[in-house]
């Protein structure tokens, strides 16, 4: 999609290779930097403590970014209308302990509490969604007042039982507990990632060449794939050294490409990056913007209802909710650090992941160091601002851009 | 002529707080016929467009569509009747990228997913059709240039098959030669059976291809002319008062090109 | 020294026009469960025994002292005849408690100590239950392997004061005894932080050095537990907790944590019911005070009590906190069996 | 400024009123519907419990508002360039932990450190400032980072003594202890407001007529201001029926009517909106972006500082900050159910203390019921939700209005 | 002539990514003067304008002044030299009102408080001066019409004393009579010994006002005429690229009304 033919071969890749940094640095899919971020950050925990880099934890760190992730993920969709949803840490624990109490208490088999409390979700957002789009109030507003409602409605379910124990052999239990030890499994993945990758690439650009359009060429989608590859291949290698491929990250990364795909591969998504470019535009051409909004918030509340079945299956019981925004603030967070903007319009799912590995790595790396609650704060936090601002800077570098 | 006009407005008005944006206008279009919308500046014909595109409803006035009344509440109920909008502020996606804003609301699709191939061929198509250069079609539009981005709104409003082109200063930011194109290109569709309302402040580009102008004077109709027998200091001087035509548009059975 | 602040009794604010006196009940926070589900309940019970004509009115601060102080107000002003305050942060409640004081209502700090004038206090002990728990651990470790042992410490919060008394109470009985190999500190007593550290201490430290875990409470023990079998760590060293929490003594009977620390709420709710209907109706807080803290302030002072899994029948179910059907659902029925908790294969009665 | 002359008296009240009501309907000002809300939340509470318009209650709700009001009236200025502090909470409660460490812990005159807190305060609100206005990073990020980060240091600060008690004769302790017992303090201030809006009205007036421009009519300010006098004077009756006024709403009112000349009078506020307006208009105009930006983020550390230091007072004791946002959250919340944009350019100083009003009303009228915690979650943010879907939906009965 | 030219551009280029938006363009303007920038669109002269007014500087070139090399780095800079601009985006702040927009980083003061009465009323005189009615110059922008806020962006660049004016196409939603107003304040501006940079495609208005044109086109100079001296037709034929003119303006010394 981005190359456009050329004739030598050596040129045509150069040019590849500086219109891809220019495409990632022009902020659309500005990863880059956050990714060298990453690198160092990880070099930095190897170095004070060798264990980081160890199979075990590196395998640790790839399920204990889902449950937030999965939230994360949510609020990229939030983020990309140019709004916010503070309420994913309430519907979170809410959908946990609708869980619990279903199946635990009253006995209901897993599978169904399970769709329930995901519905709850659903349904949640849908409500967020519409007193949002219906009667206008501001997202942040009705998602506020839904993280109250809904954490007293999470105490209350509780308030009979108190902390609620998970059955450890359970299918909530089995979603991060579970793990693929063939290790076919990790590399398969990978393979077939790539695989779908390299076909897909391999498509659009035989279908281009068919329309007499400019199409990407053979050499460079075959770098795009050798890159992919590579870092599938070393993650399962990896994972493989440790107990194979959790169940948890298979979800997670199969669940991320299939909304990347809804987001920037079918009209519905192209109306929700419309809605963050311009509302108004967009409803000038037609877009049901009321239904994009609702369907948005959904999105989000089913997201955040599924990450919060992932939460505590990590730690296999369902407690009281913390009123703490923490949650909320890592998951906008990650989508923000991983290049989603604020304002609506920029950023994919992919974002979420990358953010949510910089900051449980952050704090995967605290606790490796055991380092005391005060200086963990701050180090966060400077670690934290230290990677946006390398991001920031080195897109600042590129030439500013301003409108005509 | 007894066909009903394709469009027709009755007491059409809106106030803004204290503005009166529009007030009692009358107007009507038919199939084929081109139709200058002229005034002042501030004189409601934005606020007209919108209210025919659903963008921003009228306070009181009936609409009528092939003779029939209809109710035009939303951008999506003026397409569904085939209206398509060339808006003065070109209401585009800054952060979509050309073809995206073309097609915006009416993706071509494959079992579900984005054919971008076939939107982008027919994106460069339309563009080509203008004859003006886009340096690449997958910049978002923020990087356009002033014309280039009218450009790409005029294309937006090519697509499907409209009935009714509304197009609110399409040149205005145009050059000698792409101004010419779009009028080429209105000649054409008005040739294809369309309605076309057009505003312009350029009483050249009025005389070439408008078949009426209608005059708008401070949010009241203010007359309305057969433009290849009006002359043109008649048109400005009802534009900018001189002369007070309460003359209005006529009902149909009158009009007709 | 505020022995002149902590006076026994205090004459009441009348007792309200219809003569009906009403008592303020002021718990800090809702994430615990215990306030809500037994010491409210209890409270209200034996305050319904001990006086009929009482009513009783109860908020929660959410963990919020601004919000705490803001219900004192509004205790005041509707005249409440005494208030049972479990603080929130027990020296920053001292005008709160203050202002009660000046508006002739009297104070018994419960389960917290609070500062300023208060007319009573009843609490178990704190840094006795950090005790416990480390001779617990120390005696499930096995006096063979202490010395050369390696523990990890999850302390609780150390902005609440009772976070700080346990930690100290368990290092003067670790101390010495066992390696401390990492020692966290968990902000706001969440479960999912102790997952994290703990998880980071088994990178770093390795599946077998560890010999067993000092949990602070039951939520940070469901955390540290979590994590040792997300690690595939079989069996599962011993780990500490406390509450008694059901799922605590689920996991108890389960066999996967060692002990955690039963304080009977019953006694320390109807002792803080006793005191404070006695002091609403103008006396001293009764003869029940026997103790004294901060030179002079009538207290009842409570001793914990370790529960492991032979002491299940003796403590919780005895004590009334939960009964052997609530515990041994039919998930922990084979682990009950083992526990002889339920007779084997024959329905629980 | 509003009502342009005209001939008839009667006439002319009628349209003036009729301007006004435009006026407040269109947003800039749209205040109606939300005092609208606050009566009948009040009217609702004093049904519930005779005792919530007790003068002593108001009295408390009217010092309670002054610390979290603060904070909210710094947020004012940030949301107006449309962006958000996180940080806010934590820098309250820095600001207070540095104060107490230093007078209580190091002995400093209460004077000085208290100065040395509020600079503190300001200091750190231009680092984020000048990370933001200087590296590009998102304001969002910046003070994510800080909140972390000061809550680190907080803690650091207070690790050794744990909660400090405040001197509870001293200075800061009267802040929100100190009444004027005496009753022409209450009435003295409610009679200046009014003088003074009367005053500024006329001298407009007597400008734009000597300008042969239109003015607004005397009778039109008589009205206004006889409003203004009858509101204020309700509320001193009400204070002097408890302890008369108190010291920190003197404060509060002058901060607010201050700051909101700043933002409404002077050059500087101009640009504070216009960023909020328009960012790339707003630079090409020559406004000097970087350097409003960290001004307004100074602004908002300090009046963090400055908040905090009221909450500590009220509580006459400065512990550990607790980790949760509630305190940003609500801060916030008040500015934008007080009225104010969540996307720039609108918004008042006095939204801030409108909103805060909501928002304690609900806490004290809760605190009054006496009710559950679970049920007092669902009720707050339901409230909160019926609060402003009222605002909401009353702006939105008002002509729905595009752009050209 | 031997004046140094109120402003030289020497070899100015910016790229955009993979776009040449300006590709060694050379340029003068004196006082006294008014300078047509001519080109298709996409041409470059908006971007040549953000360069010249400091918005967006160039990659690569020298700016004169007086005939002094100056560094232009921010808007603030231009202004600082007595370089007005009105952009052809406009770029108001749309929530503040007309006043407010007119007077947006030169506000009147007294004792440091806005002085709102005094800029009304300058205000109210700028509009009245170019003839175009506001409802109400206390509304924000955001609510005029497209001829309305043009007006208020030309208002804006009248405040002060600049030397240079920069209009991006100023007239191009502008009504008959204002066109023809501004044009004649263009007129009077001359007089006044102000340079003035226009930016127009409408040939006739160039005509009327303009001394020297000089046409981009692709990013380059293609050509810089007397318009006085050279037909219209020549002139579109170098915008529209059927004739290369490598000519470049001339150096100092050579040019001259
Ligand atoms: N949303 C709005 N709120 C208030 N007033 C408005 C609004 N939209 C338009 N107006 C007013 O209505 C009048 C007509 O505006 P409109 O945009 O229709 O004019 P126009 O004829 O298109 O002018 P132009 O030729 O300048 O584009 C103007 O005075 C304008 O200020
Ligand atoms: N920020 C930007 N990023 C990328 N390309 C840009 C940017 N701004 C302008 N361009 C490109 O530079 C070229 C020149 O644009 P410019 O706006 O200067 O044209 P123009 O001569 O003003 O045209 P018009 O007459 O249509 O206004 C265009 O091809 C445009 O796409
Ligand atoms: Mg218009
Ligand atoms: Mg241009």
């Amino acid at each position: 999609m981005t190359g456009r033919a050329s004739t030598a071969p050596g040129r045509r890749v150069k040019r590849a290779l500086g219109q891809a940094w220019e495409r990632l640095s022009q902020g659309e899919s500005g990863s880059l930097p956050v990714v060298l971020g990453l690198v160092l950050l990880w070099a930095v925990f190897q170095g004070l403590n060798g264990n980081f880099f160890s199979p075990r934890n590196l395998s640790n760190l790839s399920v204990d970014i889902v449950g937030t992730g999965l939230i994360a993920v949510g609020i990229v969709f939030v983020l990309l209308i140019g709004e916010i949803d503070l309420s994913v840490g309430s519907v979170s624990a809410l959908a946990a302990a609708v869980f619990a109490v279903l199946n635990v208490n009253e006995g209901l088999p897993e599978w169904l509490a399970l769709v329930i409390a995901v519905l709850a979700g659903a349904l949640i957002g849908a409500l967020h969604g519409f007193f949002f789009a219906r009667f206008g109030v501001p997202a942040f507003v009705v998602t506020l007042a839904g993280l109250l409602a809904w954490n007293g409605l999470t105490l209350y379910l509780l308030g009979q039982s108190g902390t609620i124990n998970l059955d450890d052999q359970g299918l909530v239990a089995k979603l991060t507990s579970y793990y693929f030890h063939d290790i076919a499994a990790a590399y398969g993945l990978a393979a077939l990632g790539a695989a779908v990758f390299f076909l897909a690439a391999c498509r659009d650009r035989r279908r281009r060449k068919a329309a007499a359009m400019p199409y990407r060429p053979l050499r460079e989608i075959a770098v795009r794939t050798g890159l992919i590859a590579a870092v599938a291949f070393a993650a399962a290698y990896v994972l493989n050294q440790f107990q194979g491929l959790p169940l948890a990250l298979l979800i997670f990364v199969v669940l991320v490409a299939a909304l990347d795909v809804l987001l920037r591969r079918t009209p519905y998504g192209r109306r929700v990056y419309a809605l963050g470019g311009g509302v108004e535009a967009a409803r000038r051409a037609g877009v049901r913007v009321a239904w994009v909004r609702v369907s948005v918030l959904t999105v989000s509340g089913t997201m955040a209802a599924l990450g919060g079945l992932f939460l505590a299956s990590r730690i296999t019981s369902v407690g009281q909710p913390s009123t703490s925004g923490i949650l909320v603030l890592n998951a906008i967070a990650a989508a923000v650090i991983g290049g989603t903007s604020l304002f609506g319009g920029h950023g994919r799912t992919w974002c979420a992941v990358l953010g949510m590995l910089v900051i449980q790595s952050i704090s995967s790396g605290m606790a490796l160091l055991s380092i005391q609650s005060a200086l963990q704060f701050m180090i966060t936090g400077g670690v934290l601002l230290a990677a946006v601002v390398l991001d920031s800077v080195s897109r600042r570098s590129q030439k500013s851009r301003g409108r005509a | 002529m007894s066909d009903p006009p394709l469009l027709a407005l009755r007491g059409v008005s809106k106030r803004f707080g204290a503005v009166h944006a529009l007030d009692d206008v009358e107007l009507e279009i038919h199939t084929g016929e081109v139709v200058a919308l002229l005034g002042d500046n501030g004189a409601g014909k934005s606020t007209l467009v919108k209210v025919i595109a659903g963008v921003d409803p009228a306070d009181r006035g009936v609409m009528e569509w092939d003779g029939r009344a209809v109710q035009v509440k939303r951008p999506h109920d003026a397409q569904a009747l085939g209206i398509a909008t060339v808006y003065q502020d070109l209401a585009l996606c800054e952060n979509l990228d050309v073809v995206g804003n073309v097609f915006l609301g009416r993706e071509v699709r494959r079992v579900g997913i984005l054919d971008e191939v076939e939107m982008e061929r027919r994106t460069l198509g339309l563009l080509a059709a203008l004859s003006i250069r886009v340096p690449d079609v997958r910049l978002p539009v923020a990087t356009l240039s002033g014309g280039q981005r009218q450009t790409v709104a005029i294309s937006r409003s090519l697509l499907g098959e409209p009935r009714l082109l509304l197009l609110d200063e399409p040149t205005a930011s145009l050059g000698v030669e792409q101004t010419a194109q779009v009028l080429d290109l209105v000649e054409r569709l008005r040739d294809r059976g369309l309605g076309v309302l057009l505003i312009s402040h350029n009483m050249g580009d009025v005389k070439a291809v408008a078949d009426h102008a209608a005059v708008l004077r401070l949010g009241r109709n203010n007359g309305f002319f057969d433009v290849t027998t009006t002359s043109q200091e008649q048109i400005i001087s009802s534009i900018t008062g001189a002369t007070s035509h309460a003359r209005r548009p006529p009902r149909t059975g009158e009009a007709g090109p | 020294g505020r022995a002149a602040e902590s006076g026994t009794a205090v004459r009441p604010a009348s007792p309200t026009a219809s003569g009906r006196p009403t008592i303020g009940l002021l718990v800090p926070d809702s994430i615990t469960p215990r306030w809500d589900r037994f010491d409210r309940p209890l409270i209200e019970r034996r305050i319904g025994q001990l006086c009929p004509a009482c009513s009783v009115v109860s908020v929660s601060a959410q963990g919020d002292v601004a919000l705490q102080r803001q219900q004192v107000d509004s205790m005041i002003i509707k005249r409440v005849s005494a208030l049972v305050l479990v603080p929130v942060d027990a020296k920053a409640m001292r005008p709160a408690v203050k202002k009660a004081r000046e508006a002739h209502i009297p104070v018994v700090s419960y389960d917290r100590l609070a500062q300023g004038p208060i007319s009573a206090y009843v609490s178990f002990d704190g840094q006795e239950v950090g005790r416990l728990q480390a001779k617990a651990l120390l005696k499930a470790i096995g006096p063979r392997r202490a010395p050369g042992a390696g523990i990890v410490m999850m302390n609780g919060d150390l902005a609440d004061p009772n976070g700080v008394a346990f930690k100290k109470g368990a290092l003067s009985v670790l101390t010495g005894k066992v390696r401390i190999e990492k020692s966290y500190d968990t902000a706001g007593w969440r479960p999912d932080s102790a997952y994290t550290n703990m998880a980071g201490a088994i990178a770093a430290l390795g599946p077998r050095h560890i010999d067993g875990v000092y949990a602070a409470n039951d939520g940070l023990a469901s955390g540290v537990i979590a994590a040792l079998r997300a690690n595939g760590i079989r069996p599962i060293p011993p780990v500490t907790g406390q509450d008694a929490e059901l799922a605590a003594v689920q996991r108890i009977v389960e066999g996967v944590q060692y002990m955690t620390v039963y304080k009977p709420f019953k006694p320390e709710a109807y002792a803080a019911a006793e005191m404070a209907v006695a002091l609403a109706h103008g006396r001293g807080p009764g003869p029940i005070a026997r103790d004294r803290v901060r030179g002079g302030v009538p207290a009842v002072l409570l001793r914990p009590i370790p529960l492991t899994v032979h002491s299940i029948r003796r403590t919780v179910v005895k004590g009334g906190m939960y009964t052997i059907q609530q515990i041994c659902t039919p998930k922990y029925r084979p682990a009950c069996e083992r526990a002889g908790l339920v007779p084997s294969a024959e329905p629980a009665r």
